[in-house]
């Protein structure tokens, strides 16, 4: 695998607190895999929301703040959060690309920051500089049988000519790295649709459908666990199930789980150190009744 | 200019579709000889895939083969199939056009077209012709009609050519006019004129992820729904869905699929889209009497003569609903087709559960429309559509002299309108024969 | 029924060896009749040597089946039993005569039109009907005689009936084709509506200057004889020899002696409201149509002259340097032979007055289409100034109204006109170009930019001009307040829209040319019921009329825009030149014929002829057929009182027995 | 039901703000309905996107200021991934809630008081950081 470098980390808030399960097996993999996230010192909140209004420019800057302080660390950064993400890697692109703005940009933030930062996703990061066959080779115990739904939500998606992921409509990169795993991916069509996002806080009962449909869909394709990247999707998909049992009273729960928590299962860490107690519906019966752990 | 003595009065006429055999007849029926070069086995081009035509609803073979036939038996036309424009030099009056003939591994001279070597040929694969919606041999005519009626082999199909063995039409060919080892060979033609009426393709159709989650085989474009309804085609005009082969009660046709669509597709209207889905939505209320035909759709585009009239009674008469507006996304569940549209006339978000999905998609030119153009040294828009010298009054001349457009190589036409530009082009190669 | 005893003389049956070929036409005929059963049926007919079915006879290997069997059978008859003979009659008659039959001893049974299109729900029943036709054709075939084509030499020039872009770009064809074209227009001048067109959509090149080029090409060419200010009068005759008769109206100005230094036109005082310029300007009662005018010859309107209505004034020929002036010049008649006829009689926009929801005629602010076309023309009657007719002023709010009177099959026409989309659009485009802070509102039902860059300048205009379309007829205009009111709806919001407009631009529908019926009476050629000329095949016979040697081109055929127009004049001028390269012209012999030793010369078939095709031989005292001009109509046959006339292989008995067919074969039932 | 059109209301000043703060042209816009054909959460809207951009460009400011179309509004970008004339729909939804967030009566799309208790601790941050930029004033 020869030696790979080591990535510039922006965490996020949500993977701090809610979403350690995520944050902690994603360094942890990297470890086994060769690379360690280096987290930036003194980050902020990314902002948590790609400004859309294009008359203003204050929204842009915390994520500039975050982009210019890594530049000075290294050159190339990854995140988790799937929003997080799409907000950083949309506004670098932004600065690289509006030189109007960008010079906005630099006076407010008092920092000469040119768009030069590569901005990855780990699972990016996991195609792209690693492999897939070269992680298939580092697993130790396949996910054989396991029927996992690779959930994309919207935010590594959309914009695509901004975001570059995958195909927009079929995007098939999170299936091929389940087929890595050892899993067997389940498509289905709900894989792109938008979970609710941030209505789980403005209309609750609007995110409760999204997640709702998701999983339905998930689970009439065969999907015994739904795969996501992200703390949000994870959120609505997952913790909102109460909800959905609510209000669909046949609901049957389904176990939601971190690409990074299914990463360290197939590498071999040990089951209890995949923080699987911060998943909403417990897996482990799911994952011992598949003699996983 | 040539002097009159050296003036050829003889034209060519690149594609073998209904523009093509038009211009062809024209030119052959006022006297002077024409060459027409067609790159597929035989003639007939994209009207041939037709089941029925608007707005009469005749059938389009029957339309189409007289004219076939008789451009095969006419005096004056020689026809030069399976073969490609590989060069072209001189100018109006004295072109000199070299010809790939390409190798049909069958010596046409000898074969008596009794297609028995297709009958026996044990190689299946999905057929180009049937749009996917049945299968073809190796060894092929495109029709049963065929002009002319030889058969080629395609050698990617062919288990001779990629494993060396079978060679069972050789064994069955009562004449032995199978012959493996043909080569592709050049012939020239010289000629005073040339028209090019190298006609369209269909947008693939694989091309919109959003309404093809996965590849949904119950989505499928309006050529293969021509054939599924075709009575010549692979389910002798049965509507039946290619999946499970159920017949569909649920169709949703989406008209404007990668046309007026700046942003992602094509910026065009193709123009023949929204009458073929009306003539398609009929045709299959005809057969499945207690169907329902949905069709989405931005403007219902029907200029021609009877159109208006035509669409006006599909609604009344067959209960077609037309529902205003695009298609977000298409997926497949439960073994239905799930489509997520919009009336925006209610203004609301519209969900089909369909069985089967019909695709109208844009009308582009035929592959290597480009390429020629540079052979011809005339034009093309920047979607390789031929330009026309001038849009209103010259609109079948180039700004080449002797070069002359015929059909949709210059821009999506309906069989009437590409039929009239064909004679129109035909015309002004007379004239010029005339002056000469 | 009356069985007149003659008729016997004809029933001379002799066995005959026939064949019988059943088409599937796909599934068209195979999906409603039982074919193999009818042909199994038909071939057990004891003089039916043959009898086979194929899924499309009309291809070449359905050609092909019947060419053997009439070579190896020695077939002396064939019925094909498929679609209309008017499709595929020719085509079939053609195959049996390369094998050397006589291709009049073919007849087509219509088994597709007849029985199996109308009977898909009664297959058993539509079997057994086939089978009758079939056997009734039969009948039919048993009686045909041999018969040869009449052939008959060919005047090879041509008379194009119309002078807009589609006469002219026909007209032009022909002539550089070698063609001798005679080229009428009743105008004074060439051009049509395009003359009164500001700019082309979609790249807005001015309308005149491609046109008038295209004139002058006209009036220099030797081979083009052009009558303008002429009318048709009458036309006798048939394809390869029309005989014509034109009218060149009193223009009043002698056209040779003219030197066009217009100050006739300077002095004349009379003016009056001009049509050309659609009610929004005057002409004087001698002018030209147009400023550039080709011919660029004036003419004297009577109607309007003082020297004709009362005698009053004699300007033009007091001041005419030339004595060109010849108030007493009267209509000429010319007579003229030409083979082939174009008619390019164009159109006409459905009159405004007529829309009474729409301003009744009243309201000075509510105009058509073409009256805005004449305003923006720079040489129009406000220099291209958009401005109110009633007032001068210029309109803010501009309302534009598509479909009035298109589309709307219960009061007006129900088809659609085609132009008026893409002239509305770029209309607005003008108009907003001219006055950035006005307003232009469309009101459409749906937006049609179907031919090459139109949708793409449709959309580009909306964009960056701000146009505002509103899907959505309008109810009513009227008159309210120095504004003009419009009532419509958004059909996208689902809201009542008003707009107090300035002023209101209709885009009333096309329709055919006035005069147009009387034409085609004269022609013998059809139109449909709202005055198009009708094609023989909107596929395979577009441009040809139900006439023979009566071509058609433009809008007088159906609404189509210039490109269109002039691609499918170039397509008639194609097909005319085919028909008249060779000398001689085959026509059917499926005519009348007499015989004369019953005919009593009575007249009343050279009365009923509707081709003049009937005369009576002074000599001999009898009625006789010209067989150039017969069409086989039958009319004659209907009406001899002596059973004396009859129809080349569509005699009496073979009616009769036809006939007997199926009444024998209902009381089987 | 009614509306009274005039050049002024088709470039009202509302819309103008709209598409200001978008930088998208409502012109372009030739409603074919995909925005709201793909709109995940469009069962719950009173009219779909595309019936606000007309609302907007016909000047109806109350009535597509009064629909909770944009409130609703993932931001998901389906709509403006598809739009077939390049239109960023969600800039355009996001430009409606900024229209209204930004007025000088501050008036807040969801009260953080009125919360149930504990509601914040269950929700990650990402979602309510996210929610209360797309809400509050």
């Amino acid at each position: 695998m020869g030696s790979i470098m080591d990535y510039l980390y922006f965490p996020g808030c949500t993977l701090y607190t809610k979403a350690k399960n995520l944050d902690q097996t994603a360094r942890n993999c990297s470890l086994l895999l060769g690379f360690e996230l280096k987290e930036l010192p003194n980050w902020t909140c990314c902002g948590a929301t790609f400004p859309l209004a294009t008359d203003n420019i204050m929204a842009l800057l915390p994520p500039s703040r975050i982009l210019a302080r890594a530049r000075q660390e290294g050159t190339t950064l990854t995140t988790l959060c799937a929003i997080c993400f799409n907000v950083i890697k949309r506004t670098n692109r932004l600065i690289q690309n509006d030189g109007e703005k960008r010079e906005k940009i630099n006076n407010f933030i008092e920092m000469n920051y040119q768009g030069d930062l590569r901005v990855l996703h780990y699972l990016e990061i996991l195609k792209q500089e690693i492999g897939f066959p070269q992680i298939k080779e580092r697993v130790r115990k396949p996910l054989a049988g396991l029927k996992a739904a690779a959930y994309y939500g919207c935010m590594l998606l959309r914009p695509f000519d901004e975001m570059g992921f995958d195909d927009k409509e079929r995007p098939t990169l999170f299936e091929e790295f389940l087929e890595a795993m050892g899993a067997e991916p389940v498509d289905f069509p709900y894989k792109i649709e938008c979970c609710g996002s941030f209505q789980s806080v403005g209309s609750p009962e609007v995110a409760t459908e999204c997640g709702y449909k998701i999983l339905g869909s998930a689970i009439k394709n065969g999907a015994e666990v739904v795969v996501s990247t992200c703390p949000m999707c994870t959120f609505n998909i997952d913790h909102k199930q109460s909800d959905i049992k609510q209000k669909y009273l046949d609901f049957k729960s389904i176990p939601v789980l971190y690409f990074t928590q299914l990463l360290g299962m197939a590498m071999g860490l040990d089951y209890q150190t995949l923080g699987f107690e911060q998943n909403f519906v417990d897996p482990l019966p799911l994952l011992k009744e598949k003699g996983f752990i | 200019m040539k002097e009159n003595g050296k003036f050829i009065k003889r034209a060519m006429v690149i594609g073998g579709g209904i523009a093509g055999i038009s211009a062809s007849i024209d030119i052959g029926n006022a006297g002077y000889d024409v060459v027409l070069v067609e790159k597929l086995p035989s003639i007939g081009g994209r009207m041939l895939q037709l089941s029925e035509t608007f707005p009469t609803l005749d059938c389009a073979q029957c339309t189409l083969t007289p004219k076939t036939v008789e451009t095969g038996q006419h005096p004056h036309i020689k026809l030069l199939t399976y073969s490609e424009v590989d060069r072209v030099e001189g100018k109006a009056g004295n072109f000199t056009v070299k010809i790939r003939r390409k190798a049909a591994y069958v010596d046409w001279e000898k074969c008596t077209g009794c297609g028995l070597c297709q009958e026996k040929c044990p190689s299946k694969k999905p057929s180009e012709f049937d749009r996917g919606m049945g299968m073809g041999k190796a060894i092929y005519t495109l029709s049963p009609q065929a002009v002319p009626n030889k058969p080629v082999i395609n050698p990617s199909n062919c288990r001779y050519f990629l494993e060396k063995k079978c060679r069972v039409c050789e064994k069955v060919c009562p004449v032995g006019a199978i012959d493996y080892e043909q080569q592709d060979r050049f012939v020239e033609e010289r000629v005073g004129a040339i028209i090019t009426a190298v006609g369209i393709d269909l947008i693939p159709k694989e091309t919109f992820g959003e309404y093809g989650y996965g590849t949904i085989p119950d989505v499928i474009d309006g050529l293969a729904f021509e054939r599924l309804n075709s009575a010549s085609g692979p389910t002798t005009g049965a509507i039946r869905r290619p999946s499970d082969g159920k017949v569909p009660k649920e169709v949703v046709f989406i008209q404007c699929t990668g046309s007026r669509d700046p942003e992602r597709y094509m910026p065009y209207c193709s123009r023949v889209c929204c009458m073929y889905t009306a003539k398609h939505a009929r045709l299959y209320k005809h057969k499945v009497h207690d169907g329902q035909a949905y069709i989405f759709y931005m403007d219902i585009r029907s200029t021609g003569k009877g159109y208006e009239e035509f669409i006006q009674q599909g609604m009344e008469e067959e209960g077609i609903l037309y529902l205003r507006g695009r298609v977000s996304r298409i997926f497949r569940d439960d073994g239905r087709v799930v489509v997520w549209g919009v009336d925006t006339l209610t203004g609301k978000k519209v969900e089909i559960s369909a069985d089967m999905v019909v695709l109208a998609t844009a009308i582009i030119p035929q592959g290597g429309t480009k390429g020629l153009a540079q052979k011809l040294g005339i034009n093309t828009d920047e979607y390789g559509f031929f330009t026309e010298a001038e849009r209103k009054l010259r609109p079948v001349e180039t700004n080449v002299e002797g070069i002359y457009l015929a059909g949709c190589a210059q821009g999506p036409k309906d069989i009437a309108d590409a039929v009239a530009h064909a004679n129109g082009a035909a015309s002004k190669v007379q004239g010029l024969f005339a002056k000469h | 029924m009356f069985y007149p005893l003659r008729l016997t003389i004809y029933d001379s049956r002799i066995m005959k060896k026939l064949g019988v070929f059943i088409c599937h036409c796909g599934v068209n005929i195979a999906g409603t009749v039982d074919v193999k059963s009818v042909a199994g049926k038909v071939g057990s007919v004891g003089d039916v040597a043959h009898s086979t079915d194929y899924i499309y006879m009309c291809s070449e290997p359905g050609q092909q089946l019947i060419r053997e069997a009439v070579r190896e059978k020695g077939l002396e008859g064939v019925v094909v039993a498929c679609c209309s003979p008017s499709m595929h009659e020719n085509t079939f008659r053609k195959a049996v005569k390369s094998e050397g039959m006589n291709p009049y001893l073919c007849e087509i049974a219509n088994i597709r039109e007849q029985c199996s299109w109308v009977h898909q729900k009664e297959k058993e029943k539509a079997t057994e009907k086939a089978e009758e036709i079939i056997l009734a054709t039969l009948e039919k075939v048993r009686e045909n005689e041999k018969l040869e084509a009449i052939s008959v030499s060919i005047n090879r020039s041509v008379l194009v009936i119309g002078g807009g872009i589609a006469g002219m770009t026909a007209a032009l064809d022909l002539a550089e084709g070698g063609y001798e074209v005679i080229l009428l227009e009743k105008e004074q001048a060439l051009g049509g509506h395009m003359t009164q067109l500001s700019r082309t959509f979609p790249d807005l090149h001015p309308a005149l200057p491609d046109l008038l080029t295209k004139a002058l090409e006209i009036e220099k060419h030797p081979g083009i004889d052009l009558h303008c200010y002429s009318e048709m009068e009458d036309v006798k005759g048939y394809v390869g020899n029309f005989e014509l008769t034109i009218r060149k109206k009193a223009t009043h100005v002698d056209w040779e002696k003219c030197n066009e230094c217009g100050l006739c036109i300077r002095d004349c005082p009379v003016e009056y409201v001009s049509q050309f310029e659609r009610g929004l300007g005057v002409r004087k009662a001698i002018d030209l149509l147009y400023p550039q005018s080709v011919p660029h010859k004036p003419v004297i309107h009577r109607s309007h002259c003082r020297y004709f209505i009362d005698g009053s004034c004699r300007r033009c020929e007091e001041v005419c340097p030339e004595k060109a002036i010849r108030f007493e010049q009267e209509d000429e008649r010319i007579g003229k032979k030409v083979g082939a006829i174009v008619v390019a009689t164009g159109f006409e926009l459905y009159p405004r007055e007529r829309l009474g929801e729409y301003g009744y005629g009243e309201i000075p602010d509510v105009i058509d289409g073409l009256a805005l076309e004449r305003m923006l023309s720079v040489d129009g009657p406000t220099k291209g100034r958009i401005i109110r007719p009633s007032d001068g002023k210029v309109p803010k709010e501009m309302v534009f109204i598509q479909c009035v009177a298109s589309r709307d099959p219960d009061r007006y026409m129900p088809y659609c006109s085609r132009i008026c989309c893409m002239y509305t659009a770029k209309q607005a485009k003008i108009y907003k170009e001219q006055v950035p802070d006005g307003q232009p509102y469309i009101f459409y039902m749906d937006i049609r930019s179907d031919g090459k860059g139109y949708e793409e300048f449709l959309q580009k205009t909306i964009e960056e001009k701000g146009l505002l379309y509103l899907r959505g007829r309008v109810s009513r205009v009227f008159q309210d307040d120095g504004k003009v009111r419009v009532l419509g709806v958004d059909t996208l919001t689902g809201r009542m829209v008003e707009v107090a407009a300035d002023m209101v631009v209709l885009a009333t529908a096309v329709v055919p040319s006035d005069g147009v019926k009387d034409l085609a009476a004269k022609l013998r050629a059809t139109v449909d019921r709202h005055g198009f000329w009708t094609e023989a095949h909107i596929k395979l016979y577009p441009v040809e009329s139900s006439t023979k040697g009566i071509y058609l081109a433009g809008c007088g055929q159906s609404p189509k825009d210039i490109s269109d127009t002039v691609s499918q004049a170039s397509a008639t001028a194609s097909k005319i030149q085919a028909l008249l390269s060779t000398d001689k012209l085959l026509q059917d012999p499926l005519i009348a014929f007499v015989d004369e030793n019953i005919c009593s010369g009575c007249g009343i078939c050279v009365e009923i002829c509707p081709y003049e095709a009937r005369e009576m031989d002074s000599q001999r005292g009898i009625s006789v057929v010209h067989s150039a001009l017969c069409q086989g109509c039958g009319a004659c046959i209907a009406a001899c009182p002596n059973f004396a006339c009859e129809l080349r292989n569509n005699s009496s008995i073979q009616t009769l027995r036809m006939l007997d067919t199926f009444v024998t074969a209902g009381a089987r039932e | 039901m009614k509306i009274e059109l005039t050049r002024q209301k088709v470039h009202n000043e509302f819309a103008k703000k709209v598409e200001l703060i978008s930088g998208q042209n409502l012109f372009a816009c030739y409603q074919c309905g995909n925005c709201t054909a793909g709109c995940p959460v469009a069962f719950a809207m009173e009219v779909g996107p595309h019936e606000v951009i007309r609302y907007t460009l016909l000047g109806l400011e109350e009535e597509a200021l009064g629909v909770n179309t944009f409130w609703l509004c993932a931001s998901c970008l389906q709509c403006t991934s598809r739009c077939p004339k390049g239109i960023d729909i969600a800039r355009v939804m996001d430009a409606l809630r900024m229209v209204i967030l930004r007025k000088k009566d501050r008036k807040d799309h969801i009260q953080i008081s009125e919360f149930q208790e504990g509601f914040l601790e269950r929700v990650p941050q990402i979602a309510f950081i996210s929610g209360f930029r797309k809400f509050l004033s």
